[in-house]
């Protein structure tokens, strides 16, 4: 059974996904705990397959019974290990938040909405395993056909914020699968580490085809991660969609395009490709500047609770960029950390304005009036991840801020530091206006009366099935940050693994 | 003819269609004609994969009935001629290539059958591009439902109309 | 937008276009993808390990079977998702086309006979095309669009409510469930012998007379039916869906 | 010099973060919520005290906790200078626990359970701060403190408090996250190492000079906490706090925070030695002579009692950055001994205009004219804090002061002997008038009425407390006195 951990990862999700979609149909009760046996299972695989890398370093498993390059196989290294089991993990907790939140929202839908919830965390799953690029375009669209639908089935507005996001998604992936094709064409391979090994066998370093390949699969996939300027679908399609689908796609889909990204430069093109050949490190890095003030600028402008968050993703997608393309080993382990850490810190926030959008009806900051005193818990929860974003030790988003600025001093990209510096002081404004609103309320009282009735706001906390997640994922926050030292000693075994060569400082 | 204007005429013919479809999602204001530049764009993709796998001189990538058993069929004075007499000869190397692979072959159903890889089109880009022939036709359907729902919430599908509703909406 | 649209496109082409002149010729035998040995084997050897002579269903349903089985969950899923979005259970807000496009006529006499004399062809052909897929251009895809286009026939011809009586929703959702589980079965039960996922070799014992590759030959006969069950069901579902709005009732 | 291992300085750390618990659950009855305080509170100067004799002796005491960051640990070291902070902060957390009951009680608070809780964690994060081994387990306390402190600063929950809160934790965050983090990353690049404080300082060698000049302007503005000008405007700001508040942060846990880091960087980063060769001293104590002078003008023209105490607070920290500044022996106790001996000397000013407050609701300085006929006890302690803070003979102020007069001299740095003499004579400017005008004015113009009526006894209790310590320490500085010069002598001679 262990050895099967690899293929049961998605497997049980996927399975689990399929009968939801036939039983659930009609029994509309057993698609809550069918949903949590599946993403429970995946964690479990997914842990298993983390344990087994940690001892006997990368596993490739061999679909099919074939031997690659002929056929598809998943490889498992430090970094998917990883990342997989923050997938699944963010997954279950989402599933947990969603047992209200699905009647509520989808009442009619159920069985569909899982079957789509299952199958989208199928993908994402998927698309960290696998080790063939294009079985990856096809999980990429399983992951995008699923999420257009997710947020579709939000009201009004999400459906046109799908359809920009079936425009722009489409041409994200096209764009990803022109790019497998010109490499094919120069490589005659599909599998990552048999093109990295055709790239250098042929000497192919030089050819115009490979480098527009690589900018073909740079650009979809910061389409897909929603790389500024490339955002414009986010914000509305994660803003109006319903609250479970922003919980589960708020948090992933962004960070596993990352992980492609990463994916794409290390393994497939090579770091001594991506950064010593194409020197274009300076320019990215700029974009990515650009990026994480445009991201946390606009964020600071919004009154839409969910709104202000999707534009502070796009912030943190600036920051993985950036770390990345720095060209630094510190930086690429920040960024790596980065996307553990961010995914969490998402749900985080995501499941507390799911929390108070399900609470309170409306969708805007000052639905958090006096917060603190009804519902004291959510808002413990919520600080954990408010926290994190800003960078407040000993928090997760705390050290990933410490790794990436720690990249950017190294290499010199002062920008970058900057960026970083000022992203976390507008975070902190950001949050501590919600903590204000939450705190005083929106009105508060000119002089200070010391008999605060405390009648009339009786404490009403979030149901148990929300409240878990949320402060689950806080104490994970805590963790994640407590234990890093533990996280990065296996992201730097990845790198030191992967024949960074002469491309990284 | 195409071909001697230029040896890879199939990559210009690929890029013009592409960017017709491209130039028609981005453009247009019709959600449906979006949705048929998407379709546009994807049949380039697949076109230009497909392209790839051309030989000059080969054939599909599917063994006849008579090639796998050449004793009972009989041969057709047709293209494939050629192909059966380097396949007769070739017969006696046939065991120094099996040595390659090794044990794949090590119990095949037709030991004395050698295929010469120029004779056929490589089946790989053909394979993928079932897949995106897929991937796209369900995009196009999920694009086409989501358009038919924004049609029921806003009563159009232009998206010029769709945004003013929006915004009277509200003010 | 135009002209942003304009430059963007002009951009990209100029982009993709510049790569142009690497590439090798139309029809060069020995570009990189042709000559290198992962087509080279599959030309040469899929024979040999799997005994099917078509290339392109071995490759698909064998050696890249993985891609094929998300292949199949991206119809499912396209199916599923339009359902999410687009079904609409009891009354609601009419969603689909106006109700004056929709003929309250009844079908016409000619088309109807026609269409009841084609359809059993059709789907006879369907199957071959499903059956022999191993063996000559076809298989689940191919076999299943075709299958479903019998009904998409049959529901343009009479009307909706003719088609949904042979493939309801809940057979549809049955139909492309079983398919996937076909297919994934095939897989899981290699996992239960031992081996890894999909890998059809150690499903012999199951087979009678057969040894390991032509367990593989027979496996792929069955993960196509598995996907030709999945592929109608979900064709028929998503023009049922878009074209009666999400309700079912009634259609084009 | 010797080390030993020990878990006790954790312990005292976290005593009072395990008070909370208690506190939260026992918020329902006062009396015993207020108790489990109390015994937090003296484990926590037990614990304190315990170490106290080993310090003495010469020894330090270290425990790592946890690796947190590769190369890089929670670490705790208690050495003369951490003891002397932790002592005063201990020992003054429970007389403001005292207080607050007091206070908080006779003006019938909201939240009071919420109160308690942060006040503990303020505590923890203090005594972290104060037994820190590193650079990193120094700045990961200072954060907790900004954060825990802001319920407090803000517990009114008015529009008043929104603002003082807001300007608050500007101030702060932005200082330590746009200051001291990126300092922080740059130090621990360029020298490898793990951040701990040594007492040579670890950074000679690996920076250049402008280098050194950036990073230690740098990390003596990001602890903004220190009140140096221009971040010094969250002081008065926060003064929308209870009393008890103000009192414990002005006087002991926040703004001491601040000038500990200073402190903690200036000898322990970089080394009193690499300061004098790179001539680094001037530089800080020019920015510390002009807020001494400026604030205590500022102070004169108060008319809020609270803030004209937080502008005095402004200046007097300054003077142990000065002192520290001077890089001479006797500057360098001077400034240790200020933090005590002002420590002790302002809570008794706050706790007064606490007092003050809870008993008859006045703020302004202008109404308390003939206040001490009506609290005379309150008002002698004003005035012996007053004293102290001043540094005239009778306050334990006196000493420390003493000891900066005879630090700029010895390191003949006249220009400063003439900074500290002028805002003394500020100081007394501002702080006499109203003492005197209690006790002294004519009896028309006398607001109250010859009526004894003292706040609540706690609170009374507090004041008279601290106030008698400050004479106390006058008359015998210890343990102060001993910790202060055996921490600077380890400091400039340890090469």
């Amino acid at each position: 059974m262990i050895d099967q951990a690899p293929a049961l990862i998605l497997l049980i999700p996927f399975l689990a996904s399929i009968i939801v979609a036939l039983v659930g149909f009609r029994f509309r009760a057993v698609c809550y705990p069918l949903v949590l046996l599946g993403m429970a299972g995946s964690v479990w695989a997914s842990i298993v397959t983390l344990l087994s890398v940690l001892e006997g370093g990368v596993i490739r498993y061999h679909l099919g019974g074939w031997e690659p390059p002929f056929g598809i196989e998943l490889r498992i290294d430090g970094l998917n290990a990883l990342v997989v089991v923050v997938v699944s993990s963010v997954s279950l907790l989402a599933a947990i938040y969603s047992k209200r939140t699905v009647l509520a929202e989808n009442g009619d839908k159920v069985s569909q909405f899982y079957s789509l919830f299952l199958l989208l965390a199928t993908g994402l799953l998927g698309m960290v395993l696998t080790g063939d690029a294009f079985n990856l375009y096809v999980l990429i669209e399983i992951a995008a056909l699923t999420s257009y639908a997710l947020i579709a089935m939000g009201p009004k507005r999400a459906t046109l914020a799908a359809y920009k996001y079936v425009i722009m998604g489409t041409i994200g992936a096209s764009f990803y699968l022109l790019g497998v094709g010109y490499l094919y064409i120069k490589t005659g391979s599909l599998n990552m580490v048999d093109i990295q090994e055709q790239l250098v066998a042929r000497d192919l370093a030089g050819s115009p085809a490979i480098m527009v390949s690589f900018i073909l699969i740079t650009v979809g996939v910061w389409i897909k991660m929603a790389f500024f300027p490339l955002h414009a679908w986010l914000p509305n399609a994660y803003c109006f969609s319903p609250t479970t689908s922003s919980c589960i796609l708020a948090p992933l889909v962004t960070k596993v395009m990352v992980y492609v990204m990463v994916r794409m430069m290390l393994t497939v093109y090579g770091a001594e490709y991506t950064f010593a050949h194409l020197e274009w490190s300076r320019i990215i890095v700029w974009m990515a500047v650009l990026a994480i003030l445009a991201g946390s600028i606009s964020a600071l402008g919004q009154t839409n609770l969910r709104k202000m968050l999707s534009f502070l993703i796009i912030a943190e997608v600036g920051y993985m960029v950036g770390g990345v393309w720095l060209a630094e080993e510190m930086g690429m382990v920040g960024s790596i950390y980065h996307i553990i850490s961010d995914a969490f810190m998402t749900l985080c926030v995501f499941l507390f304005a799911g929390i108070i959008i399900s609470k309170t009806g409306k969708t805007d900051l000052n639905a958090l009036d006096g917060m603190f005193k009804k519902m004291p818990l959510t808002m413990v929860g919520f600080l954990a991840g408010a926290f994190s974003l800003i960078g407040i030790p000993p928090t997760a988003g705390f050290f990933s801020k410490w790794y990436l600025i720690q990249g950017g001093i190294n290499s010199g990209r002062w920008e970058y530091v900057v960026a970083l510096l000022i992203s976390s002081l507008i975070n902190a404004v950001l949050f501590f206006r919600i903590i204000e609103i939450a705190y005083f309320g929106v009105k508060p009282a000119e002089g200070h009366d010391h008999h605060h009735s405390d009648g009339h706001d009786k404490i009403s906390e979030a149901p148990l099935s929300q409240l878990i997640p949320l402060l689950g994922t806080g104490v994970l926050l805590l963790v994640i940050g407590l234990y890093n030292k533990d996280i990065v000693a296996v992201i730097s075994d990845f790198l030191s693994s992967s024949n960074l060569g002469s491309g990284i400082r | 003819m195409l071909e001697s204007l230029s040896p890879s005429f199939n990559y210009w013919i690929y890029v013009i269609i592409m960017m017709i479809g491209l130039y028609a999602m981005i453009s247009k204001n019709n959600f449906v004609k979006k949705l048929i530049g998407m379709s546009i764009f994807q049949t380039a993709i697949i076109l230009f994969y497909v392209s790839i796998s051309v030989k000059e001189g080969s054939t599909i990538p599917i063994l006849y009935h008579d090639q796998i058993h050449p004793e009972h069929g009989e041969h057709h004075e047709d293209g494939q001629g050629d192909h059966h007499q380097a396949l007769d000869t070739l017969a006696k190397e046939h065991h120094d290539s099996h040595a390659d692979h090794g044990d794949a072959a090590a119990g095949s159903h037709y030991p004395d059958l050698v295929i010469k890889p120029d004779d056929f089109s490589n089946p790989l880009p053909h394979v993928l591009m079932l897949t995106a022939i897929v991937v796209g036709v369900s995009t196009l359907g999920v694009g086409l439902a989501i358009t038919q729902k924004l049609y029921g919430e806003f009563g159009s599908i232009e998206e010029s109309e769709i945004l003013d509703t929006i915004k009277s909406s509200n003010d | 937008m135009k002209i942003l649209g304009l430059i963007a496109v002009i951009l990209t082409g100029g982009l993709l276009l510049s790569a142009v002149h690497d590439f090798p010729d139309w029809g060069d035998t020995t570009s990189p993808a042709n000559s290198y040995r992962l087509s080279q084997y599959y030309i040469t050897e899929t024979i040999h390990v799997t005994a099917v002579p078509n290339m392109v269903t071995a490759v698909l349903a064998d050696f890249r079977g993985y891609d094929t089985m998300f292949e199949t969950v991206v119809i499912f899923t396209a199916g599923i998702a339009i359902i999410g979005v687009l079904r609409r259970y009891g009354p609601g807000p009419k969603l689909a086309a106006p109700k004056e496009t929709i003929s309250k006529e009844k079908p016409d006499l000619i088309i109807t006979t026609t269409c009841r004399l084609l359809i059993p062809i059709i789907q006879i052909f369907a199957l071959y095309v499903i059956a022999h897929g191993h063996h000559s251009p076809g298989g689940g895809f191919q076999g299943g669009v075709i299958f479903g286009a019998s009904f998409i026939l049959l529901a343009v011809a009479k009307d909706l409510q003719t088609a949904q009586k042979w493939v309801p929703e809940k057979r549809v959702l049955k139909l492309a469930v079983i398919g996937i589980l076909i297919y994934a079965g095939f897989g899981l039960v290699a996992m239960l012998f031992g081996s890894n996922f999909l890998d059809y070799s150690v499903l012999h014992p199951l087979m009678p007379a057969t040894d390991s590759i032509m367990a593989r030959s027979h496996s792929m006969l069955g993960v196509e039916i598995g996907v030709a069950f999945t592929v109608t069901a979900i064709m028929f579902s998503i023009y049922s869906n878009l074209a009666s709005g999400g309700d079912l009732k009634e259609g084009l | 010099m010797t080390t030993i291992e020990s878990f006790t300085p954790v312990w005292a750390c976290i005593v009072s973060l395990l008070a909370v618990i208690p506190i939260v659950f026992l918020g329902k009855s006062p009396n015993l919520r207020e108790g489990s305080t109390f015994v937090a509170g003296f484990i926590k100067l037990a614990l304190v005290v315990s170490m106290l004799p080993t310090i003495l002796s010469g020894t330090t005491i270290e425990y790592t906790l946890w690796e947190i960051v590769p190369n890089l640990k929670i670490a705790f070291r208690v050495d003369g200078l951490g003891m002397l902070f932790g002592l005063v902060a201990s020992s003054l957390w429970i007389l403001t626990s005292l207080y607050s009951i007091g206070y908080m009680r006779g003006l019938k608070e909201h939240s009071q359970t919420r109160f308690y809780a942060f006040f503990a964690v303020s505590l923890s994060a203090t005594i972290g701060v104060a037994f820190s081994a590193n650079l990193f387990t120094l700045y990961l306390f200072y954060e907790m403190l900004s954060l825990a402190t802001y319920p407090l600063v803000t517990h009114h929950q008015d529009k008043e408090a929104r603002t003082g809160g807001r300007t608050y934790l500007t101030y702060l965050l932005s200082t330590s996250i746009g200051f001291v983090l990126p300092a922080l990353i740059y130090v621990f690049i360029k020298t490898g190492s793990s951040l701990d404080f040594s007492s040579n300082g670890f950074l000679e060698g690996h920076i250049g000079s402008s280098e050194a000049v950036i990073l230690l302007l740098l990390l003596t503005f990001g602890f903004a906490k220190c009140g140096l000008m221009p971040f010094h405007s969250w002081l008065p700001g926060a003064m929308v706090a209870p009393t008890p508040v103000s009192a414990l942060l002005h006087a002991v846990a926040v703004v001491k925070v601040g000038v500990f880091c200073i402190l903690r960087v200036d000898t322990g980063v970089f080394g009193i030695e690499y300061l004098i060769t790179e001539n680094l001293g001037a530089i800080i104590s020019w920015i510390a002579a002009f807020t001494i002078v400026v604030s205590s003008l500022i102070a004169l023209t108060q008319d809020n009692l609270k803030r004209r105490l937080a502008f005095s607070t402004v200046g007097q920290l300054s003077y142990i950055i000065l002192g520290v500044s001077l890089l001479t022996p006797q500057g360098l106790t001077g400034s240790m001994m200020h933090i005590s001996m002002h420590a002790f000397g302002k809570i008794t000013l706050f706790f007064c205009a606490g007092a003050i407050f809870q008993a008859t609701g006045k703020k302004y300085i202008s109404e308390m004219v003939g206040l001490g006929n009506r609290m005379p006890i309150t008002m002698i302690a004003f005035f012996i804090g007053s004293i102290s803070v001043i540094g005239l003979p009778l306050g334990g102020g006196f000493w420390s002061k003493f000891y900066l007069l005879w630090g700029t001299v010895s390191g003949g740095h006249f220009a400063m002997l003439i900074v500290l003499l002028i805002s003394s004579f500020l100081n007394a400017a501002y702080f006499f008038p109203i003492a005197f005008k209690a006790f002294f004015c004519k009896p028309e113009e006398s607001l109250f009425e010859k009526k004894f009526q003292e706040a609540h006894p706690c609170s009374v209790i507090a004041l008279s407390v601290t106030a008698i310590a400050s004479i106390a320490l006058f008359i015998y500085p210890e343990p102060f006195f001993s910790l202060a010069e055996m921490a600077a002598s380890v400091y400039l001679n340890s090469n």
